[in-house]
């Protein structure tokens, strides 16, 4: 490129200018995100400012109220057309408005909101030193095991941070799948990360996997996300912009380039293959496929409970909806080089997540590779590349955070002196001893085997259907192997818990508050009703399945 | 419209299985009762629809319809022929029957925390699997179909797995052990062809866009849907994989007799006599309704498949220690006559293998449940356990004699009427095929007359020696059943009045004529 | 009132004795033998109001015909409930409930010590009603109904006294045995239903003049089988010898008089078929010749006195399925003689009930002897039975025998020759051991004197004998009246009934419009025919006179030549079966369950475990150290880039 | 110079960083190395911001900054409770859980 392009860039650059025209923000389509974000900054100001003993209910409240308004003003928009007719881009090209994005904010919220339920449960762990203490650390800072530690739990203290940390983890969530240009998907993408590696590292008990989690989740995450940045480099540099709308149309050769001048040097597309590719990477990452799967059975396992469940739920529904969006928006002109590559990711996540979870021995890890299984599952409605392949998949993910997140929170509440009793022996004859509970986790199980009457079937029927209608039906084939595969554990713990005798030093069944009944009951009722009678949903999901360009 | 009929007769049980699950754990007996007042109010349903079923109307009747999934194409569609007629009446027939024979099998063992309620958990079971059962005979929506074809699965699972008869009660744990393996297996097994027929459901949808039996026999038949021969074929086979293993056909029979070895007598009946014939219900609905030129395409190896079954179930059930196993490859062997009738492609061997469901399900809910009886009192399975019975117990050795009977369908007695149609339908389309099967009539005859010998026979041993005979409510059981037994052997007239038409109807699905005998044929 | 209506009662009259015995409970016991006679007797009478009544009408407008109602309505498939009385059904009737309810008469007495005997009566009364069905029967379907119905009774009293292990095994060998045959019959149907469309008798008699010779054959085969396998023909003939361990009015009625000619009477009813199909025609005879010489040289070498005369009923029976392989020639005389021998054999086997009565139920004809003084009744009886048997000038056999070996000669042809001579040596042997029975039974010293009855290695043979003093020197001793009167009657129609029947051709031209009968031309006169027979008749009786009449009977069989132990093993007949058919069917039903369990269920169960391995390895992969969760992480990106860019690149 | 050169050398660091991941055992030392994949994003970003001569580019590396600052904030909080509790900090040492 010659030199006077370059200076007059900088001059220009340099050239004083009398006025600035502000920036344009839609506050009303965006209020989602900002309540949730303001709230989480009201978080901070009360663990700064509002004594101790409060902060807890404060906390509580805040989140509560912020998440059901949030919540209210999805609904809203949605009531107002934003995901049909009225869609648009907002906050000047950062962030889409549509279906897609408020269906998918809507199931983050409602999983955001159970999850802090589960959160602030303080009747399963022991009264300690004549205070209620939830799954939390006493003091993050404390060594595990150290006097400081004692004194904190003493003094009970409560890291009532997590509430804040959650919510902003929510808000990053809540933008990732309504990014509209790459910037400000890497920037989601940390927000809602970085809350969560911390979150895994505050589990009151078995503080020492806690961190080892939070290490492991931290380090991975981070590379990945170095991955996609790096994508998002070789995009832009394939582009010269980072906006979707831009990108997508560079790519199917609408525009060559923003500047004619570049084409020639900068339009190659392997920059682009490889770029996109190292993005998909970094989702493929978060939503725990093969073979970028690895962090999940042990961050799942070292995580607190109640992060587990919301981080299994909620961070899958984000990171699906950033990548439909992707590569829906963003790629379909490279359609026939990664559906191809997407249907081999699939194939290997449903296998693998089914096989190895067969040999699984804790609970929370067999979840962990169910969750992995069921990433495959999706994957293959991701690939339909059809707008039924989009509503199938936001049915699917709606569906299956709820019966996620009413799963963890039963196991929060199979306990013994250690804690949260995970090992699969220590379920044996649970069926005997509560079969309430047991009764309960057998329906979570058996969505997640996909059996007819639950939410997984008919979620699993969606995608396959559209995959299959897609023109991917060995991908269906090949799923119904696996859900074949998969089958064979979830039944392994039923049988456990219904037909094996109950062992003498066996885990007892702690007595939850209203907070988690509540979470439980909401997952069981969901689970029934998608599963029954689906329709209005799927007609919700059938009118959300349109991207705004 | 008119009062849902259909739907009451499968939602009664349901709602009886709600009811009885809550009754709270001590009133034990009350449970019992409402199970029993529920699955006999069923009954009386099911005779309702015999009824008002007219079988020279419409081929489907009571029909109801509602929209449910549209997105999936799937409607909430009921409606009876002859076929779906008499085995609702079969099963709502024999859950009073199973009800009763388990009276006892579900008494919780003083062991069990007082929140464990297995009493309420069996019957509740019981009348759920019933309820799915009649569901899916009544359902002309294959999507319906299938949700409670799988569905079914789960309560029958509870039922082998979590109440395996006392028969071992020395090593719990081993019993324990072996039940649960049963029951995972049978899970699994069914599971298993369970997806592989959704797979095909689905490309079934990809093809013809909506489930609705009727719409799509219906565009097939004015050629408005034509499927290429490999798509129908592969579908066919992803359907009649399903309901093969749910027959079961060999070589995929092995769960049978773990599942019925390792349950209660009464869930056993439940399992080979109710559930077992939604498989081959659904051959004849679905596959022959469906896919005609695939069926047609597929009958020899289905013909292979099913001889074996016949000789290879009759000869493993002569080589049988445990009287229950026994039991289960002998009815592995009427599977076999049953598909060979479906697939003959007669109107004398499809109206017999509707007939043989009904008629199998009596004789072998008549001598299972006896043979529960038979173990109940001595504790053990294995035949070489007993001898001399019928010295001590001469009613309970005479009613098992006439089960056996029946078994070997001795003429007079039911099953002799279905399985010579079946031979018969065979033999005028393939006579080799039906000269074949009839070598399964002599080794019926052995296993039967072998299990009678050893059991009943013989000097008495000691400890049988104290066995009390029959009682009231176990008479109350049999005896009923044999009496049917008899009568349908005698007159059989009004179950094929109902049959005939609706087998007119699937042999006209699948574009058949019966051959024409060769005098006939000659002018 | 139209008598047609009557039929159906004869059937019902016992199948209702037989319900209420088996049903009414203990407090039957008292009664229950009464009813059940009564009742037997009654259908008799039913059967003789018939009889009168057909007689008053024209020999052509004879045959009767009820329709109760449609029993199997398939579409293209008709079987009904009806019922066909002409005279040959009539002939078995009356034979059938005559001798039936002789036998009952006879079984008040002979089962008085058993505490089951209500339960005896009502299988009595079920065979009765079996048996007419079987042979009222219109159609061929319905017919079976009788003969599988037959079948279940007769296992049911083999197997009476089931507390015997060899009882129990014996009534389950005849069942299996039968059902071989049933297979016969069941297929003979399923092809008549092809061929004809129909199992009616009339429609498939009348149409089968015009059919194939191919089908016919078939059909008629498959019959035969059938026959075979109820008629106790060979190969079929096994399980006659062991029935007798049911109690002798048993042996009696079914293995004697009734159930074991059904064979016969299905082959006759067939005529028209086995007519146009000479094939099948020449294989009846030969299994009916074949047999006969079977039966005799077994009946030759039984000690045991109801076996020797289960071999002689097996030879008989012979005659009569060589008569009825005849053709029109034939069916008058197979159904003649079998009425006669169903007088005397059921004579001599009551005779040989009363024996065993007197002589605590021993069987072993080498431990009888001279007993013509203890029970002279049963001697009289016994004897005239014996002489109608073997053809004694005048008696029922005479006649009844001489007709067939004169019908055999007259078939013509070297078969003619070959049959005929089969016959008569056939009436040497029967002549043979009929003698000998006679005389080891009757005559010669007392050989049961000083010697414990019951040898340990011969388990006395009924419950009862338990209850009478066993062990003990036995009191031979005269039987009551109600066992003595039947014996008499017996006695009677085995005298007269040959005479009678012959005479001016009686029977013949009875069943002629059923049967349709011609003289054939035979080679030989009639009077050569006899003169033959009588020479061969007094070489056999003279032979074993010389045999067992002159040299004291040893108590002990002497080991004897290779023909004798093998006719005392039915002439190993059973030993091949044991070795090919129970060792072999027994590897074969282990070798199965073995496939089943590590083929058939190892096939899924390996490919479970094969999945849990991989798992199991896979599993390893997972092992905790971050920087190789980088390394797949690292690797799956480059994979995921190289692969994007050969999509491209292809 | 020709400006496709900066992007090898992006290219270079990045992999450098990434097989520092890789192979490193130290946390920290691990962190840096992500700390470095991050830096040669920013590298790439500028060179192409230069190339395609918009501001971009540029503007998004000041972000990556502030991301990569908020990291080391995370990060470091968490590897220091690590090193805390097990007087280690070594990756290796932390897989109590595997399988």
């Amino acid at each position: 490129m010659s030199a006077t392009a370059v200076h007059s860039l900088w001059t220009t650059a340099a050239d004083p200018i009398d006025k600035i025209d502000a920036p344009k923000i839609e506050y009303g389509q965006l209020a989602p995100t900002l309540i949730v974000i303001g709230a989480a900054v009201l978080g901070v100001l009360i663990e700064a400012f509002v004594p101790r003993k409060f902060r807890y209910y404060a906390q509580l409240f805040v989140s509560v109220v912020a998440l059901a308004a949030a919540f209210a003003a999805v609904v809203a928009l949605a009531a107002g057309d934003y995901g049909t007719t009225k869609a648009r881009i907002a906050a000047m090209g950062a962030i889409a408005v549509d279906g897609p994005a408020l269906f998918l904010q809507g199931t983050i919220l409602l999983t955001g909101l159970v999850a802090i339920f589960t959160f602030a449960e303080r009747r399963l762990d022991p009264v300690a030193h004549g205070n209620r203490v939830d799954s939390f650390v006493a003091q993050a800072g404390a060594v595990p095991g150290s006097a400081g530690e004692q004194a904190a739990t003493k003094a009970g203290f409560t890291t009532t941070e997590v509430f804040p940390l959650a919510l902003f983890a929510i808000g990053g969530m809540l933008v990732f799948p309504a990014a509209n240009d790459l910037l400000t998907l890497f920037i989601a993408l940390e927000v809602f990360s970085l809350p969560l590696y911390l979150l895994c590292a505050l589990a009151r008990r078995k503080r020492l996997m806690s961190q080892e989690a939070a290490v492991k989740y931290f380090l991975l995450g981070a590379f990945a996300s170095a991955f996609t940045l790096f994508g998002i480099a070789l995009i832009y540099g394939y582009a010269g912009s980072v906006s979707y709308g831009t990108v997508a149309k560079v790519v199917d050769g609408t525009i060559t380039s923003v500047d004619p001048a570049l084409a020639g040097t900068m339009g190659n597309d392997a920059l682009l293959l490889i770029g996109a590719a190292m993005i998909v990477m970094g989702l493929l990452f978060k939503v725990g496929a093969v073979p970028f799967h690895m962090w999940t059975p042990d961050v799942y396992q070292g995580a607190p409970t109640p992060v587990t469940g919301f981080m299994a739920a909620a961070t899958k529904v984000a990171a699906f909806g950033a990548l439909l969006r992707l590569l829906y928006v963003v790629l379909p002109g490279l359609r026939w080089d990664w559906r191809p590559v997407m249907i081999g990711v699939a194939v290997v996540t449903m296998l693998g997540g089914a096989i190895v979870a067969i040999t699984q021995t804790d609970i929370k890890r067999l979840l962990a590779y169910s969750s992995i299984a069921h990433a495959g599952f999706i994957l293959a409605g991701v690939i339909a590349t059809t707008e039924e392949g989009i509503s199938s998949v936001l049915f699917y993910l709606a569906a299956y955070s709820f019966v996620t997140i009413g799963a963890f929170a039963v196991v929060t509440l199979v306990r013994d002196a250690g804690g949260e009793a995970t090992h699969l022996s220590k379920w044996a004859g649970l069926g005997r001893r509560s079969p309430l509970v047991a009764a309960v986790f057998a329906v979570f199980l058996l969505a997640f085997a996909g059996i007819p009457l639950t939410s997984g079937f008919s979620g699993k029927f969606a995608v396959f259907k559209a995959a299959a209608d897609g023109g991917a039906g060995a991908l269906v084939v090949v799923g119904v192997i696996s859900s074949a595969i998969a089958a064979f554990f979830y039944i392994r713990v039923i049988v456990l818990m219904f037909f094996s005798e109950p062992k003498a030093d066996g885990p007892t069944v702690a007595v939850p508050s209203p907070l988690t009944m509540t979470a439980i009951g909401v997952g069981v009722a969901v689970t029934l009703v998608l599963g029954v009678a689906p329709q209005y949903f799927l007609d919700l999901a059938g009118q959300a399945g349109v991207f705004v360009r | 419209m008119s009062f849902p009929l259909l739907t009451a007769t499968a939602a009664l049980p349901a709602v009886g299985a709600i009811v009885t699950a809550a009754v709270p754990a001590a009133r034990r007996t009350a449970a019992k009762w409402l199970a029993l007042l529920f699955s006999v109010a069923t009954l009386a349903l099911a005779v309702v629809v015999a009824v008002r079923f007219d079988p020279d109307g419409d081929r489907y009747q009571l029909t109801e319809s509602r929209s449910w999934i549209a997105d999936f194409g799937v409607r909430y569609e009921l409606g009876v022929d002859g076929i779906g007629v008499a085995l609702i009446a079969l099963t709502a027939l024999l859950i009073p029957f199973i009800i009763l024979a388990g009276w006892h099998d579900a008494d919780p063992l003083e062991t069990k925390s007082s929140r464990w309620r297995p009493t309420q958990g069996f019957f509740a079971l019981i009348l759920a699997v019933e309820a799915m059962v009649i569901i899916s005979f009544e359902a002309t929506d294959v999507f319906l179909f299938y949700i409670f074809f799988e569905a079914m699965l789960i309560p029958m699972y509870f039922l082998i797995g979590g109440f395996g008869d006392r028969a071992h009660a020395g090593s719990d744990e081993k019993a324990s052990a072996q039940r649960s393996y049963a029951a995972v297996k049978f899970l699994l097994y069914n599971l298993a062809g369970g997806l592989i027929m959704l797979a095909a459901v689905i490309g079934l949808y990809v093809v013809a866009g909506n489930f609705s039996l009727q719409e799509i026999a219906e565009a097939r038949a004015n050629g408005s849907l034509d499927m290429a021969t490999n798509t129908e074929r592969w579908l066919f086979l992803g359907f009649f994989f399903a309901f093969a293993v749910k027959a079961p056909l060999w070589p995929l029979h092995t769960w049978l007799p773990n599942a019925m070895g390792e349950a209660t007598a009464p869930v056993a009946v439940l399992i080979t006599a109710v559930v077992d014939k939604v498989g081959t219900f659904a051959m004849l609905r679905f596959c022959l309704g469906l896919f005609p030129e695939a069926s047609k395409w597929a009958t020899p190896a289905i013909l292979v498949l099913a001889l074996i079954s016949i000789i290879y179930g009759a000869l493993l059930a002569v080589g049988q220690r445990d009287i229950k196993r026994l039991v289960a490859y002998a009815s592995i062997s009427h599977f076999g006559f049953i598909i060979l009738g479906i697939f003959a492609m007669t109107s004398q061997g499809q109206s017999g293998a509707t007939l043989y469901m009904v008629n199998h399900g009596i004789s072998t809910a008549a001598l299972m449940l006896v043979a529960g009886f038979l173990i109940s009192r001595r504790g053990s399975r294995l035949i070489a356990d007993y001898g001399g019975v019928q010295k001590v117990a001469p009613v309970l050795a005479g009613t098992f004699l006439i089960g056996g009977l029946a078994t070997l369908s001795l003429p007079g007695l039911a099953p002799f009427v279905s399985e010579f149609l079946v031979l018969a339908g065979t033999f005028a389309r393939y006579p080799a095929v039906g000269i074949i099967a009839t070598f399964g009539i002599v080794l019926a005859a052995l296993y039967t007359l072998v299990l009678y010998q050893r059991t009943m026979t013989g000097p008495v041993k000691p400890e049988v020696a104290s066995m009390p005979d029959l009682k009231v409510r176990e008479l109350a059981v049999v005896a009923p059943l044999i009496a049917l037994l008899i009568v349908l052997g005698v007159y059989p007239k009004p179950v094929t009045d109902l049959v005939n038409p609706a087998v007119e109807h699937t042999m006209s699905d699948v574009q058949k004529k019966d051959p024409k005998p060769e005098v006939e044929a000659a002018k | 009132m139209n008598t047609e209506n009557l039929i159906a009662l004869l059937v019902a009259a016992p199948l209702l004795g037989a319900v209420v015995l088996l049903c009414g409970g203990r407090r039957l016991d008292r009664v229950g033998h009464w009813i059940g006679t009564l009742l037997s007797a009654l259908s008799f009478v039913i059967g003789l109001v018939l009889f009168t009544d057909m007689l008053g009408k024209g020999a052509e407008d004879r045959s009767l015909h009820q329709h109760l109602f449609s029993w199997i309505p398939v579409e293209g498939f008709q079987a009904d409930v009806a019922f066909q009385l002409d005279q040959l059904s009539m002939t078995f009737v009356l034979l059938i409930s005559g001798v039936g309810t002789l036998i009952h008469l006879y079984s008040i007495g002979y089962m008085e010590h058993d505490e089951r005997r209500r339960r005896f009566f009502g299988y009595l009364n079920l065979f009765l009603a079996a048996m007419l069905l079987l042979v009222l029967a219109d159609n061929y379907l319905l017919l079976y109904v009788g003969w599988e119905g037959v079948g279940l009774a007769s296992y049911l009293l083999i197997g009476f006294w089931q507390h015997k292990p060899s009882a129990a095994t014996a009534a389950k060998k005849a069942f299996l045995v039968n059902r071989v045959g049933d297979m016969g019959l069941s297929i003979a149907i399923m092809l008549m239903f092809t061929t004809f469309g129909t199992f009616a008798f009339g429609p498939v008699l009348e149409a089968s003049e015009g059919t194939s010779e191919g089908k016919l054959t078939a059909i008629g085969l498959m019959l035969l089988l059938a026959a075979c396998g109820k008629s106790a023909q060979v190969p079929l003939q096994s399980w006659l010898g062991d029935a007798m361990e049911g109690p002798t009015p048993v042996s009696a009625l079914i293995h004697a008089a009734t159930m074991v000619t059904a064979g016969v009477y299905l082959i006759v009813r067939s005529g028209a078929i086995f007519n146009g199909a000479p094939d099948a025609q020449l294989a009846v005879t030969v299994v009916g010749a074949v047999t006969l010489l079977f039966g005799a040289i077994v009946g030759c070498a039984k000690d045991d006195i109801k076996k020797a005369l289960a071999g002689s009923t097996m030879s008989q029976i012979g005659y009569m399925i060589l008569a009825a392989g005849l053709g029109p020639i034939g069916y008058v005389f197979a159904i003649m003689h079998l009425v006669t021998h169903g007088f005397f054999k059921a004579g001599l086997f009551l005779g040989a009930g009363s024996v065993m009565h007197g002589m605590n139920d021993e069987v072993d004809m080498r431990k009888y002897g001279g007993l013509r003084k203890y029970m002279p009744v049963t001697f009289v009886t016994f004897g005239l039975g014996y002489l109608a048997i073997i053809g004694f000038p005048g008696l029922s056999g005479f006649f009844s025998k001489d007709k067939i070996i004169e019908a055999a000669f007259a078939k013509g042809g070297t078969e003619g020759w070959i049959l005929g001579s089969v016959a008569l040596l056939g009436a040497a042997i029967t002549a043979y051991y009929m003698t000998r029975v006679m005389l080891l039974t009757f005559f010669g010293e007392e050989r049961w004197r000083h010697r414990a009855t019951a040898s340990p290695e011969q388990p006395s043979a009924e419950p009862a004998a338990e209850t009478r003093g066993q062990h003990s020197e036995p009191h031979p001793h005269e039987s009551p009246r109600s066992m003595t009167i039947p014996m008499i009657l017996l006695a009677v129609g085995s005298v007269f009934a040959g005479g009678f029947f012959s005479i001016g051709d009686r029977f013949t031209h009875w069943l002629e419009p059923v049967t349709h009968h011609d003289h054939g031309d035979s080679p030989l006169s009639a009077a050569t025919v006899t003169g033959a027979t009588m020479v061969v008749l007094v070489v056999g009786v003279t032979l074993a006179w010389f045999q067992y009449g002159r040299r004291p009977v040893p108590a002990v069989a002497p080991r004897g030549s290779l023909l004798t132990r093998a006719a005392r093993r039915d002439l190993l007949q059973d030993d091949f079966n044991h070795v090919v058919l129970v060792r072999g069917g027994e590897h074969l039903t282990r070798s199965l369950v073995y496939v089943d369990h590590t083929l058939v269920d190892g096939v899924v169960n390996g490919t479970a475990a094969s999945v849990g391995g991989l798992s199991g390895r896979l599993r390893k992969l997972q092992n905790g150290y971050a920087r190789s969760y980088a390394v797949s992480m690292f690797g799956g990106a480059a994979v995921l880039i190289v692969a994007t860019l050969l999509m491209r690149a292809v | 110079m020709n400006p496709v050169n900066y992007l090898y050398l992006a290219a270079l660091l990045f992999a450098i960083g990434a097989s520092g991941v890789l192979i490193r055992r130290n946390a920290i030392v691990v962190f840096m190395c992500i700390e470095l994949m991050l830096n040669a994003c920013n590298l790439a970003f500028v060179a192409f911001s230069r190339l395609h001569g918009n501001l971009d580019g540029q503007i998004i590396a000041f972000f990556t900054m502030v991301v990569a600052a908020a990291e080391v904030v995370v990060g470091l909080a968490i590897i220091v409770s690590l090193f805390r509790s097990r007087h280690s900090a070594s990756v290796d040492d932390a897989s109590l859980m595997k399988l």
